[in-house]
């Protein structure tokens, strides 16, 4: 007990350090934020996703949305620290029971195409990604699908939208991409009001972008032109990074930082994931809270923190992060203590504990992380076996045939929006792949949805929190965090809590 | 050219020859014959007795592992055994023209034989290509082959057999050699064709003056041939003499019985060999007479000593201890 | 010829089909779903149901199969689900890069492993024969990737050099550029090659006709020019055709150690994203070149070598359509 | 071998047609002793230090110890430690089993299917012919990533589905080898000696023909160890190989590829181990194809 | 052996070809007629590429003829495939190599090969086979150590009789040779033959000579047939034919081999 309350001081006394760190280093940008930014330049940014569609309403994954980011901007704008502020919308305001939302809509925006933008077309924007022109089929970005209607008032220039049912968090989908009315070549050549131009893309090889000379903005970007070099992933281009052939590029883990640091700064970044130790919560022996609980206390997630991201992680306690701000509840304590798991296991009678862990094997991090958790588990007299299988087999096996022993997973968030993490636990949910069934969650989870009073929402999700820690829901590990390579004579780069890699702020020292 | 011919009496001279193989096998254990010009000599023994490997000591292209061991050849006075590369490359194909045993292996598959008759020109003689060609066609004319032109642009695949072989023999011959050694050149061949290429070779060896070393194991082509006829056993001659006296009289008992061995219209139906088969393959030195394991008249001496040749007349040697009286 | 080359063409279209069929069996096995794979983890049921109506993929195999070849006969390999684009502008970005690579590599393999082959040759199991194939063995034996890492870290390569330039043999400085995959790939198959041709040189040099050369006064250079080097092309080349086949498919390794943008590393993409008209055409192209060199292969060597006959009608002898047929011609061939 | 058929006197038994064949074959079968020689001592290295292991392992091979992570090689540890402070001598050693495992099955697949299609359509040719060259035409054209992937997908990874997925790209190879060699002997007299005698086609297959084509089998089944081998690894490099509970050294070396400037002693002594085996099978198999060689000159 | 039929072979306007494609049929043979009476040693002779080994091939069965009749012991076999040819006939016909070292499988001990035509047929204990096999050793003249020697340690004349050996051991009625001495020296070649005879006369075989060499033929057969252009152009008494050929293409085949019959 007594050790375990001084590895527990230890753990806080780190993520405080490494809070401070970070203070720290934003500090060290605002800084260098003084020594005056130049205009023009270019810049290669390293990207490890193939793109898919350019269309940012069918762009489906990640790594397109964060690079397409450049070219849109949303009625909203989410900041570094997590609020939102007006973007294309001079202003907005939403009724109390969080139903209906109104945006004043700027003028004097052109879109890349010289054409200006209308109320019509923020009005066909928003009803074509809630699936509500005459010829869709469903709602293209799913959390839109809760709009009854949008109505534009081109007198009053504004654009209302009603929606079904209330829902506190729908300012934050409000970031989508404004795209003009009836354009078809999106896919292909996206336009958008964003800082940045499309102007090439070659498959399995760039994308490249240049300075929308004519930004809404008081000012337009710095850099005159971007070039997303995609590789296949960060070991493959390490010969590149260490020529310093790379301007930016994000996703590293710290241990790359060592050989790189002659030639770039690294920021670091909380990540938007939730690294999870996912039980099937249906299958024997994670039916079993006792089962559940003691794996909880066997896992050492420092330990794990060190051997897989170098250290660069915050463990977890419960299934939310801390780049969610107030939402995470930051009081829950570690359970770290093996010898009591081995004795809970021995007395609910599970001895020769054989499990399997099966993970997808393109990710790296989740693959250490079993092999990790399979090492510490032998301590206990647990026997784990990883099984690794490509992503396609993984989501149509394990996170939607539910057919698993454990996995180990990452759960990403597009938006700020706390209900998207905690979804994966709510039992009604397609997402909820670990099968966890909690009545009392489910309550808590549906009306923090309705809830508009922001202190009232927190103290809802922390309870939430509370219980999956208490019910061992799954294996909280950790929030991993990433570090960007950023070339030393550039400054600017900005991290925000959701997957972008904003050019916008970047210029040459 | 003149003044070489004078200096020796014979347009080819091998002295003892001793061929050996890497493993210390004894393929050709001690062979002397002499070939004068113009004169058509025969070489006749079984399979394995040595023949062709004499054929290549003689022309210097002994396969790999295989050297001579002793002995000299001279070639027209001149020793040949130990000469370089380059001179190698003046005699062969130039004095010294040879018909191989196996016409189908000896061609190139994979060039035209018109190419391949020009290839001895073009080494040799410095005409210009139409010269060349006319003396292509011409000799392909002389070696009975009919539509030169078309013959030539084909590949040896595209030949027969007996068309093959004259191929062969055009090469061997375009160059005008003093020295034509045939390798059983008519073996493989159909009856007809056999014919043929000994008319023809007979009638080389009378326009030319060209001097002949007929190879082969069937006495019924050396006796139409030849004017002289070496017997070889296991490497060593072991009977000589003019063919006349050779097969009206052989005195060597394996030459004797190797005669019996040829069914004649006489013998029909009946046994032919009275010659106990051959068993074994003795590649180790010679210290005895070699034949002594099939000869029916052995007796002691023979199981002791290596006899030596005894002339009976005339040029009509034997090794054979029963001369020996 | 004519006969020949429409014998292959049929053989070429079995063989198409029966791929074309493995491959769909295979994405009916391998579980994944590729709008899943697309969405991603936190996309709705009801999103990925409408993504699926809009990609087709749902239909049941035969009619997907029957669309597929309705397609292909019109020249239509389809979309590609992942990248959203038509699959034959997407192959015809990638495969210049390949080819290139491909053709490189080729001229690498050959200049490297003619001379050594004409080296090791002149003398069987000499030093000299010995340590080159040793050598060259030792490059056969590193596994391939490893063998491209270590040209980069040796000759500190890096990739982007390599991305940013066009890729194609058209493109100025690509010889420089693509050098080291070119190399990488090149290396590994030069032991191959070499081994081949300088067998095949031995081999010539037994041959009784070579010796028969020297009967007739050739002289050395001349007979290993004249009568050795050409005759034993016809094992080099049928080996460099079976290298160029599979080099030409998209070296999927050297292509993600390099980051080239080619085949090889478009497959892996279609592969991992399920995404079937993509791989289907992939694989369709791939198949069609390894038919093609293996036809240039038998083109070129009966050019060198006469005796081999293009169609090798005696294999069909037994047949039983010829059987019959035979009987029919032979009536008409008594009346007459 | 064979061949010492040559007793003290010098005498050699056989005829000599069949002699001249022998001498060939004897200059090359020198060549063929020495390869055998390195081989052996090639492929003696790994099973060495696999002996050692069974007796003697210095450190535990999954047990991790983040305080000893990246270690250089030194005396205690002679090929240093990995990412997570594993000793990389000892998973080494223990990583041959499982490699050479794997190598075996793939081989034991690829060539009994190989021999069943080569045989059949070597033998009967014709229509049977046809088939069995449009199925290994097929199957070379389709990559292995694809069937790797599809079993990995399909079963999940674990050795087996290595074994089968690279068994199946193994059928081609094999196929043509024993195919050719079945061309080459079934238009000898004696085979049309055996079907005069009304033997099955089974018995001239079985007993007649593949003691013929024996020694070039276990050549190309040499060369295929060695190729599975690299095949495995390369198949691990697409993260497509074994699970990583398992040790195989193209395992290994995929996992150092991550660290390789960090810690380039962890791909080096899995890449070193790869090599001598390779290069050890190669020699064999390169001793195996010269006595092939010269079985069929005589 | 019941006498149901006249000739033991009997070959009528047969028509036999290898080319497949029928835009350019070449008959290799052309309506060609054969006879053969039972124990008759019938020597063919022909140019090489005449089509000996072609007409061979299709009284075994390996090809069929594209038209016309082959009737063995009075039944027609044209049709039959060989599996069926050796059930009906139980190996009645079988075959001797011009090339003597492609006629065994050079792994297998000559004992195993001898031994092998009777355990094809299992008709009898392993023993007894044995016994056989090396009493038909003896028979072809070979001492009992050969029994287990391999191909390559034996002559090419020693081979040839081991393959006698091998087609008389399962008593067939009749033997094809195709060319069986013309690789052999002139003095195994006479072995080889004197065995022939012996064997002749012990087993009272037909046997289908075939051979280039006038000489050999002479030698052994008692019948001749004269092959050219893929026909039959005389057949008779091999005595009647030397000495009185009446087809012109004989007539030169007789003077080019040297046989002069003055008497
Ligand atoms: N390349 C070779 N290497 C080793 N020994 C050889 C070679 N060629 C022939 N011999 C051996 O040399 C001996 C003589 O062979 P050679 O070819 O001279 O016989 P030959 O009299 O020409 O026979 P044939 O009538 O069959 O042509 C034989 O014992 C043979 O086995
Ligand atoms: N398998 C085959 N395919 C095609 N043509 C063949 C085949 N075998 C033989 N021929 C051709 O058929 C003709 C007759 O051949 P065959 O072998 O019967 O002649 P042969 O009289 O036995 O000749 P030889 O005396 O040389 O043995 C020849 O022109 C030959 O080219
Ligand atoms: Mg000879
Ligand atoms: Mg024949």
């Amino acid at each position: 007990g007594k050790k375990d309350a001084e590895k527990d001081t230890k753990n806080t006394e780190q993520t405080d350090q490494i809070v401070s760190e970070d203070d720290a280093k934003k500090d060290d940008g605002s800084l260098e934020e003084q020594a005056e930014p130049q205009q023009g330049g270019s810049v290669i940014v390293g990207i490890t996703q193939e793109l898919d569609s350019l269309d940012p309403y069918l762009a489906a994954a990640a790594g397109t949305k964060e690079v397409i980011y450049n070219f849109f901007d949303g009625l909203v704008k989410l900041m570094p620290d997590g609020t939102f502020e007006p973007a294309l919308a001079e202003s907005f305001n939403f009724s109390d029971d969080a139903t209906e939302f109104t945006f004043k809509i700027r003028t004097g925006v052109k879109f890349h195409n010289d054409t200006e933008l209308t109320i019509d077309d923020v009005v066909y924007s928003l009803q074509r990604a809630a699936g509500m022109l005459p010829d869709s089929k469903a709602a293209l970005i799913p959390q839109l699908a809760i709009i009854e209607s949008v109505s534009g008032d081109a007198e009053a220039g504004t654009v209302t939208v009603k929606l079904k049912e209330s829902d506190a968090d729908f300012i934050t989908y409000m970031t989508l991409a404004i795209i003009p009315q009836d354009y078809t070549e999106q896919a292909q050549k996206p336009i958008g009001t964003g800082p940045f131009i499309f102007t090439e893309y070659k498959t399995q090889q760039h994308l490249k972008m240049k300075r929308n000379a004519d930004y809404w903005r008081d000012r337009t970007a710095y850099l005159d032109e971007v070039t997303f070099m995609i590789v296949s992933d960060a070991d493959a281009a390490i010969m590149d990074l260490q020529e310093g052939n790379f301007d930016i590029f994000p996703y590293l883990t710290m241990d790359k930082a060592e050989l790189l640091k002659d030639k770039y700064d690294f920021i670091a970044a909380d990540s938007n994931m939730v690294q999870i130790w996912g039980l099937n919560n249906q299958r024997a022996p994670f039916d079993d809270p006792v089962v559940r609980k003691a794996l909880n206390m066997a896992v050492d997630k420092q330990m794990l923190i060190d051997a897989v991201t170098f250290g660069e992680g915050r463990a977890l306690e419960s299934g939310m992060a801390p780049p969610m701000q107030d939402y995470y509840n930051a009081d829950l304590a570690s359970q770290y203590n093996p010898e009591e798991a081995k004795k809970m296991l021995e007395e609910a009678g599970y001895q020769d504990l054989k499990i399997e862990i099966t993970v997808p094997g393109d990710y790296v991090i989740h693959v250490q992380t079993a092999e990790v958790l399979a090492a510490q588990l032998e301590q206990i007299g647990v026997t784990a076996e990883v099984k690794t299988v490509d992503w396609g087999t993984w989501l149509s096996d394990v996170y939607m045939g539910r057919n698993y022993d454990s996995t180990v997973i990452a759960l990403t968030f597009d938006y700020v929006a706390p209900a998207t993490v905690l979804r994966h636990y709510y039992s009604k949910s397609d997402n909820n792949f670990i099968n966890f069934v909690n009545t009392e969650f489910d309550e808590l989870y549906e009306s923090a949805l309705s809830e508009t009073d922001h202190a009232k929402r927190v103290e809802l999700y922390h309870q939430m929190q509370k219980i999956l820690q208490d019910d061992a829901a799954s294996v909280f590990l950790q929030n991993p965090g990433t570090q960007t390579a950023v070339i030393k004579t550039l400054g600017g780069y900005t991290t925000y809590p959701q997957y972008v890699q904003d050019m916008y702020t970047v210029y040459y020292k | 050219m003149q003044n070489d011919l004078t200096k020796s009496e014979y347009i080819l001279k091998v002295e003892h020859l001793k061929v050996v193989s890497a493993q210390g096998a004894e393929l050709v254990r001690d062979v002397s014959l002499k070939i004068k010009p113009g004169e058509i000599v025969g070489l006749v023994g079984e399979s394995g007795s040595g023949k062709s490997i004499s054929t290549m000591a003689i022309a210097g292209i002994l396969p790999e592992g295989i050297s001579i061991a002793q002995g000299n050849i001279f070639f027209k006075g001149q020793d040949i055994t130990r000469i370089t590369a380059q001179d190698r490359c003046k005699i062969n194909g130039n004095q010294l023209g040879i018909i191989y045993q196996d016409a189908s292996q000896s061609l190139n598959p994979l060039i035209r034989i018109g190419k391949q008759i020009d290839e001895v020109l073009k080494i040799h003689t410095n005409l210009n290509p139409k010269e060349r060609r006319n003396r292509v066609y011409g000799t392909m004319r002389a070696v009975n082959l009919s539509d030169v032109e078309k013959l030539a642009k084909r590949y040896p695949h595209e030949l027969s057999g007996g068309q093959r072989q004259r191929v062969l023999i055009a090469m061997a011959i375009i160059n005008n050699p003093e020295l034509l050694i045939a390798d059983e050149p008519t073996t493989a061949l159909d009856v007809s064709v056999q014919a043929q290429i000994i008319e023809l070779i007979k009638l080389i060896n009378f326009s030319r003056k060209t001097s002949v070393l007929y190879i082969s194991h069937d006495f019924s082509t050396v006796k139409k041939l030849c004017d002289r006829v070496y017997v070889l056993y296991q490497g060593i001659p072991v009977e000589v003499g003019a063919t006349t006296q050779i097969i009206m009289q052989p005195q060597h008992m394996y030459t004797k019985l190797l005669l019996e061995s040829i069914p004649t219209p006489e013998k029909r139906g009946q046994h032919l060999m009275i010659m106990r088969a051959r068993t074994k393959d003795y590649r180790g030195s010679a210290t005895n007479c070699l034949f002594a394991e099939r000869c029916p008249k052995v007796f002691e001496r023979c199981r002791q000593e290596l006899p030596d040749m005894y002339e009976m007349c005339d040029g009509h040697q034997a090794a054979c201890f029963l001369l020996d009286k | 010829m004519a006969r020949y080359i429409l014998q292959k063409a049929g053989q070429m279209l079995i063989t198409l089909l029966l791929i074309v069929f493995i491959v769909f069996i295979m994405f009916e096995l391998i579980p994944g779903n590729p709008a899943r794979i697309m969405l991603g983890m936190n996309a709705s049921q009801e999103q990925i149901t409408a993504l699926e109506l809009e990609l087709g993929i749902n239909e049941p195999l035969p009619l997907k199969i029957k669309n597929y070849f309705a397609g292909l006969i019109q020249g239509d390999l389809g979309r590609s689900i992942r990248f959203d684009k038509p699959v034959g502008e997407l192959i015809g970005a990638a495969a210049p890069t390949t080819f290139s690579l491909a053709i490189y590599a080729f001229i690498l393999i050959i200049v490297l492993s003619v001379p050594l082959a004409l080296l090791a040759a002149r003398k069987q199991g000499s030093f000299f024969d010995n340590s080159i194939r040793f050598v060259t063995e030792t490059t056969l034996a590193i596994p391939p990737f490893f063998m491209a890492i270590i040209l980069m870290l040796i000759f500190r390569t890096t990739q982007l050099g390599l991305s940013s330039g066009q890729g194609n043999l058209a493109s100025p400085g690509f010889l420089r550029q693509f050098l080291m995959p070119a190399l990488a790939i090149a290396l590994s198959r030069v032991a191959m090659a070499m081994e081949f041709l300088r067998d095949a040189i031995i081999e010539q040099k037994r041959m009784f006709y070579t010796r028969a050369a020297v009967g007739k006064g050739a002289t050395k250079s001349r007979i290993l020019f004249f009568h050795i080097f050409r005759n034993s092309l016809v094992p080099f080349v049928t080996v460099l055709g079976l290298i160029l086949a599979e080099v030409f498919g998209g070296s999927i390794i050297i292509e993600q150690v390099f980051l080239l943008p080619g085949l090889g590393r478009l497959l892996v993409t279609a592969v991992e994203a399920r995404d079937f008209p993509l791989t289907q055409g992939i694989i369709i192209l791939i198949a069609i070149v390894v038919i093609v060199v293996n036809f240039l292969v038998d083109l070129i060597n009966q050019f060198i070598d006469p005796r081999i006959r293009l169609s090798d009608v005696k294999s069909e002898k037994s047949n039983l359509w010829t059987q019959l047929s035979y009987k029919l011609k032979f009536r008409k061939d008594i009346k007459r | 071998m064979r061949f010492k058929r040559k007793d003290k006197n010098n005498q050699i038994s056989f005829a000599p047609d069949v002699q001249r064949a022998y001498y060939r074959a004897s200059s090359i079968n020198k060549g063929a002793k020495i390869q055998f020689r390195i081989g052996f001592v090639l492929l003696a290295i790994p099973l060495v230090l696999f002996l050692i292991n069974i007796f003697y392992r210095p450190y535990d091979t999954t047990s991790m110890n983040m305080s000893e992570r990246f270690v250089t090689p030194d005396s205690k540890h002679w090929f240093g430690t990995d990412n997570y402070g594993r000793d990389i001598f000892t998973r080494v050693m223990s990583g041959l089993p499982l490699t050479i495992i794997i190598s075996i099955g793939i081989n034991l697949i690829g060539c009994s299917s190989g021999l069943l299609i080569g045989a059949l359509s070597g033998y009967y040719g014709g229509t049977v012919d046809y088939w069995g060259n449009r199925i290994s035409d097929a199957l070379l054209s389709i990559p292995a990533i694809l069937m790797g992937m599809l079993f990995v997908a399909t079963f999940g990874n674990g050795i087996w589905q290595v074994i089968v997925a690279l068994g199946i790209m193994f059928i081609p190879s094999y196929m043509r080898v024993i195919r050719s060699g079945f061309l080459e002997y079934r238009q000898r007299n004696f085979v049309k000696r055996l079907q005069l005698l009304g033997a099955s086609s089974g018995r001239i297959i079985w007993r007649h023909l593949f003691p013929q084509i024996r020694t070039r089998l276990m050549s190309a089944i040499a060369l295929g160890f060695a190729n599975a081998i690299l095949a495995e690894s390369s198949l691990s490099f697409l993260g497509l190989g074994v699970p990583p509970s398992q040790i195989t050294w193209g395992r290994m070396l995929k996992d150092a590829q991550g660290f390789l400037f960090q810690a380039p002693w962890s791909a080096i002594a899995p890449g070193l181990m790869i090599v001598t085996l390779v290069l050890g099978s190669f020699f064999i198999s390169n001793g195996l194809k010269q006595i092939s060689q010269q079985r069929s000159l005589a | 052996m019941s006498e149901k039929f006249h000739n033991i072979l009997e070959i009528n306007n047969i028509y036999a070809s290898y080319s497949a494609s029928l835009h350019k049929l070449e008959y290799v043979l052309k309506d060609l007629s054969l006879t053969m009476k039972p124990g008759e040693c019938l020597g063919l002779v022909g140019k090489s590429g005449s089509g000996k080994t072609t007409l061979a091939n299709l009284i075994t069965g390996f090809i069929k003829p594209i038209s016309g009749k082959i009737l063995f012991r009075g039944q027609e076999v044209q049709d039959l495939s060989l599996r069926q040819r050796i059930r009906q006939f139980n190996c009645g016909i079988q075959m001797v190599f011009q090339d003597p070292y492609s006629s065994f499988n050079p792994k297998m001990t000559i004992g195993k090969q001898l031994m092998e035509p009777l355990l094809i047929r299992k008709s009898l204990s392993e023993s007894e086979i044995e016994t056989k096999a090396r009493h038909m050793l003896e028979q072809v003249g070979l001492s009992a150590d050969y029994f287990l020697r391999y191909p390559h340690q034996l002559s090419g004349g020693q081979l040839q009789r081991v393959a006698l050996g091998c087609a008389l051991i399962v008593e067939p009625c009749l033997l094809i040779a195709d060319e069986p001495v013309s690789s052999l020296d002139v003095s195994v070649q006479a072995q080889v033959l004197d065995l022939i005879i012996d064997l002749r006369k012990e087993f009272k075989f037909s046997c289908l000579f075939i051979s280039h060499d006038l000489a050999v033929i002479y030698h052994l057969c008692d019948t001749i047939a004269v092959l050219n252009q893929g026909s039959i152009v005389e057949q008779g008494n091999v005595e009647k034919v030397f000495r009185n050929p009446q087809n012109l293409y004989t007539k030169q085949l007789i003077s080019d081999a040297g046989y002069s019959f003055s008497k």
